[in-house]
């Protein structure tokens, strides 16, 4: 890309424009590449969505605008635009104001981090993957403004309740994705997804299984609990049933939303729409791979002779990544048609008390992986290194999966003891239904 | 096991939950139930509801559910489809029972006398002000007020919701169409009385204003 | 590319940010606002670590270290102290800290 | 190329100073915290451009996404005191002046009018491809903590355990009852369960 700039500028043109200048203007590209994805994902989104949990409620969703209903997000999208734009007398404009911008452009940024095909990150440095998690904490001050600012009680505690959620739920969220930073030994999202080709174990783990760009962390008894966790913790984050505490429209109104109007709910709706995207695709890149898929890692190699094959490469990367975003932004819908809302103590109880150590131990499994896996004489476990790369596979699979199963049963009862010192449910055999001891 | 519980509407069923074989069983059960719901709805259309699943949405411009007998609209009123006669008598009734009063009957008077005769002149019902409860057409005594089943009235003219005599008038076919167990049941009675009704009226009062000039008048009753 | 930028630069706005920060903390009269001070001042000596650390010893991973730690030890302190404001807001009902003077001689 | 690093550098540095006089200096507290979260964003990017990633996005993580909620969930918690209106500054805030002032100038003038800072020269930025790399990155910060740091790094993390249980210490509140609310399936079963207890 650069090379076709500085062709452009320097060759065809004759401008003598310094490094920089087409550093900025790639950049700048890429940037409206992506600024111009993020609100057309956003439509197609909003559609699916209500499209879908028709279907699943049995109703058929908005389908008069277009064919089946498609231009109905341009109809909504206009209404928006057109609407009287209201702020509360009392309210703090500028604060008000600003947090709109405050939540829409991290997450905005998140996006910028997501390696789209093979060779295709927007912006690839080493710690991509805690910028991403880092970036995405931000919009949570814009949700505190935009709650304090309206001057509404019913706002205030939306923004309360949204920033505890995502306070609580981020740390489960990171320490499951540092498990799957121990694997691979990389904290940059593009070598993870890269670590990911392979059949079943993946490439770094037995070099010798063929490349069918399959080799998904999910398939580890690691990356498994890792992405259960995650994505609990990812459905916290984006605020989706059954987690949808802080915008729990039968109890405060539209939560921190409550005071805006016009264009300004709009961005809050477009800034969780393209949350609720990115965590979708963060989850297919760091557990389901990426953009790796049979034949991708196969036209890039052909791509060294032919330009075309690694552009085929690209696309075919590019369809790979966002079937498997459609179908977890799919799981999200699917479960917010099949489960109701917790209450804001389950919710912490779920996040504090089981997913927290859970991870942890998670974390713990994950080293004995690695060094299953990396580690030889040089850490002082030379009988490993007398294994065969098959066997030190089985051995690191196998001591995992008992440590997750344990720590998995451990927890489970933990929690449900604990419980029991709270009025407990049992069951009745006469009516079925439910007393208290 | 289930055990019906006797609760005054109907009957609830609480069902048995067996203890979870593994830890998340009933979730994993409930999504399955959804995802069911979202296979079927690509299905054939739900046609009753005894049928669980399947789209129940119906596309109302160019689906419409079969309105029952029974339903009410709006009042309108009836003439005989051969002579043309309307079944009105301009008795009044109607418009004394009118709880919003919104009828206002004119009644005829022949030309050439001067006395009354059996028909309405005018006949004006308000419909945006009418309600609908249909105590007209129950106190009718000649069966000439029926409800209809018409119900896209809404319009942006507010008075041409005052509906005149030739806006009301329907065909007897008509309400046949649209309840053919209720007219069967009244039908001869209230063909004995527009028999009745016609052998006191002459010339072209009480035939309906669309069929002047396609029906014969009836024939002028012997002068007294 | 950070060549282009003197390292006293850097240290200048680092001093600023650290006096601006003393400011704070000895003059607000709410504990919250005492305590962004302490926050600003311990930016801005983070900010002295990280520049020193890539002028001068780029190679060793001395000065990212201690600024982690240094930013360890800030979330720690904002954690307590927040804490002890609350605590000192339910005794007394408010954060002033000039009318907290219950141990004053 | 420097230019424009010069530029970004002033553009940078003004938003810190800035955001960090409006935090001592405006009367709403919740203003001031903004401000305060202004001021380590732009540090943040100042970290960027000293080429320290991880001290950046650690910095974003810790200051603008934990420390910064911290803050405005204390001036929450602490209703009636966003102090508009009401003097935000000691009566004799004109020493806190003078003292800042006072270090702000005995900070300067020595070390950056009088020192000669010993700087090796730049480093050439067109290197081959698997030349040493210039900076320190993750991985070896990562080996420091475990190797030369790890006493520090063990106590660091022993005194985020004494704050978070020292925090919870001081808020917690004790109340006298806990009340749980059950659903309806619940109390109904409850209330059975008590019926049945009278009949006995």
């Amino acid at each position: 890309m650069e090379a076709l700039i500085n062709y452009l500028l320097n060759t065809a043109l004759n401008l003598h424009a310094p490094e920089w200048v087409i550093l900025l203007i790639r950049h700048l590209l890429v940037a409206t590449i992506l600024f111009l994805v993020v609100p057309f994902q956003m439509l197609l989104l909003t559609y699916f969505e209500r499209r879908v949990i028709a279907r699943m409620q049995d109703r058929v969703g908005p389908n008069r605008v277009g064919w089946e209903g498609v231009l109905q997000p341009i109809a909504d999208a206009v209404k928006m635009f057109t609407k009287e734009d209201i702020v509360p007398a009392a309210a703090d404009k500028g604060v008000h104001l600003l947090a709109t911008g405050v939540v829409v452009v991290p997450t905005m940024f998140m996006l910028s981090v997501l390696p789209w095909g093979p060779g295709m990150t927007p912006v690839d440095f080493e710690t991509s993957l805690l910028f991403f998690f880092a970036i995405s904490s931000v919009s949570a001050i814009g949700l505190v403004m935009g709650g304090w600012s309206g001057n509404n009680k019913f706002s205030l505690l939306g923004a309360m309740r949204a920033v505890a959620q995502m306070i609580s739920y981020e740390m489960p969220a990171i320490l499951s994705i540092l498990a799957l930073v121990l694997m691979t030994g990389s904290m940059s999202i593009s070598k993870i997804v890269e670590a990911q080709g392979g059949l079943i174990a993946n490439l770094t783990d037995l070099p010798k299984v063929p490349d069918l760009g399959l080799g998904w962390l999910l398939f580890t008894p690691v990356g498994f609990l890792a992405f259960v966790c995650f994505f609990i913790s990812a459905l916290a984050e984006g605020e989706r049933t059954p987690f949808d505490i802080p915008e729990a429209d039968s109890e405060i109104v539209a939560g921190y939303m409550t005071e805006y109007s016009g264009m300004k709910f709009g961005m809050f709706y477009l800034a969780q729409y393209v949350l609720n995207f990115a965590l979708c695709a963060i989850t297919a890149t760091l557990f389901f791979g990426g953009w790796q898929g049979p034949g991708v890692s196969q036209l890039s190699a052909m791509g060294a002779n032919n330009q075309l094959f690694s552009i085929l490469a690209g696309a075919l990367g590019v369809v790979y990544l966002l079937l498997k975003t459609y179908f977890f932004f799919f799981t999200m819908v699917w479960i917010r048609g099949a489960f109701p809302r917790l209450r804001i103590d389950q919710l912490m109880g779920l996040g504090w008390k089981f997913l927290l150590p859970l991870t942890l131990v998670n974390i713990f499994s994950a080293a004995i992986w690695a060094a299953c896996i990396h580690w030889g004489p040089e850490q002082g476990l030379a009988f490993l290194s007398a294994f065969g790369p098959w066997k030190r596979w089985a051995i690191a699979f196998l001591s995992t999966l008992v440590i997750n199963l344990l720590a998995a049963t451990l927890l489970v009862r933990i929690n449900s003891s604990a419980e029991s010192s709270m009025p407990k449910l049992v069951e009745d055999q006469k009516f079925g239904a439910v007393t208290l001891p | 096991m289930t055990v019906k519980i006797e609760i005054q509407r109907g009957s609830a069923v609480p069902l048995s939950r067996r203890h979870p074989k593994f830890l998340g069983q009933g979730m994993l059960k409930g999504m399955e139930v959804v995802l069911d719901h979202w296979f079927k709805s690509f299905g054939p259309k739900l046609e009753n509801f005894s049928q669980t699943a399947g789209i129940f949405t119906t596309e109302y411009p160019e689906e419409r559910l079969k309105l029952a007998e029974a339903y009410r609209n709006l009042p309108i009123l009836l003439y005989d489809d051969e002579t043309g006669q309307e079944l009105c008598t301009s008795c009044l009734q109607c418009e004394k029972i009118c709880p919003p009063q919104v009828i206002h009957i004119t009644q005829t008077k022949d030309p050439s006398t001067g006395k009354l005769v059996l028909a309405a002149a005018e006949f004006i019902i308000e419909y945006d002000a009418c309600m609908g409860c249909g105590l007209c057409a129950e106190v009718c005594p000649f069966d000439s007020i029926k409800m209809d089943h018409h119900y896209e009235l809404s319009t942006a003219d507010h008075a041409s919701l005052t509906m005149h005599k030739a806006d009301l008038l329907r065909p007897v076919s008509y309400y046949q169409s649209l309840a053919p167990t209720f007219w069967e049941q009244t039908k001869e009675n209230a063909y004995k009385k527009l028999q009745n009704t016609v052998k006191r009226r002459s010339g072209l009062l009480g035939i309906a204003p669309s069929m002047v000039g396609k029906v014969q008048p009836p024939e002028t009753k012997p002068a007294e | 590319m950070i060549e282009a930028v003197p390292l006293e630069w850097i240290l200048t706005v680092a001093a600023a940010l650290f006096c601006i920060g003393l400011f704070g903390a000895l003059s607000r009269r709410n504990a919250v606002g005492i305590l962004m001070g302490i926050e600003l001042m311990l930016n801005a000596i983070n900010l002295n670590l990280v520049a020193f650390w890539r002028y001068l010893s780029p190679l060793s991973s001395t000065g990212p270290v201690f600024s982690l730690l240094i930013i360890t030890i800030a979330a720690a302190e904002a954690a307590v102290g927040l804490a002890m404001v609350i605590a000192v807001y339910r005794a007394w009902q408010t954060v002033n800290l000039d009318t907290v003077d219950a141990l004053k001689g | 190329m420097e230019i424009v690093v010069q530029i970004l550098f002033m553009l940078i540095s003004a938003l810190i100073i800035i955001a960090a006089l409006m935090v001592v200096s405006v009367k709403n507290i919740i203003h001031a915290a903004l401000w305060l979260f202004t001021s380590f964003f732009a540090v943040g990017a100042l970290y960027l451009l000293l080429e320290a990633e991880f001290v950046a996005v650690i910095q974003v993580l810790v200051y603008v996404g934990a420390v910064s909620i911290l803050v405005l969930f204390a001036i929450m918690l602490t209703r009636h005191v966003t102090g508009e209106g009401q003097n935000q500054l000691y009566s004799r805030w004109w020493l806190g002046l003078i003292l800042a002032l006072t270090l702000f100038g005995a900070i300067i003038v020595p070390t950056v009018f009088k020192q000669k800072w010993n700087i090796p020269a730049p480093t050439v930025v067109t290197e081959p491809q698997n030349a040493e790399p210039v900076v320190a990155g993750v991985a070896d910060i990562g080996k420091a903590f475990m190797r030369e740091y790890l006493l520090p790094f063990e106590v660091a993390s022993l005194v985020l355990l004494v704050a978070l249980i020292g925090a919870i210490v001081v808020v917690f509140e004790e109340r006298t009852e806990r009340r749980v609310i059950l659903t309806l399936a619940e109390s109904w079963a409850l209330r059975q369960k008590e019926s049945a207890k009278v009949d006995q």
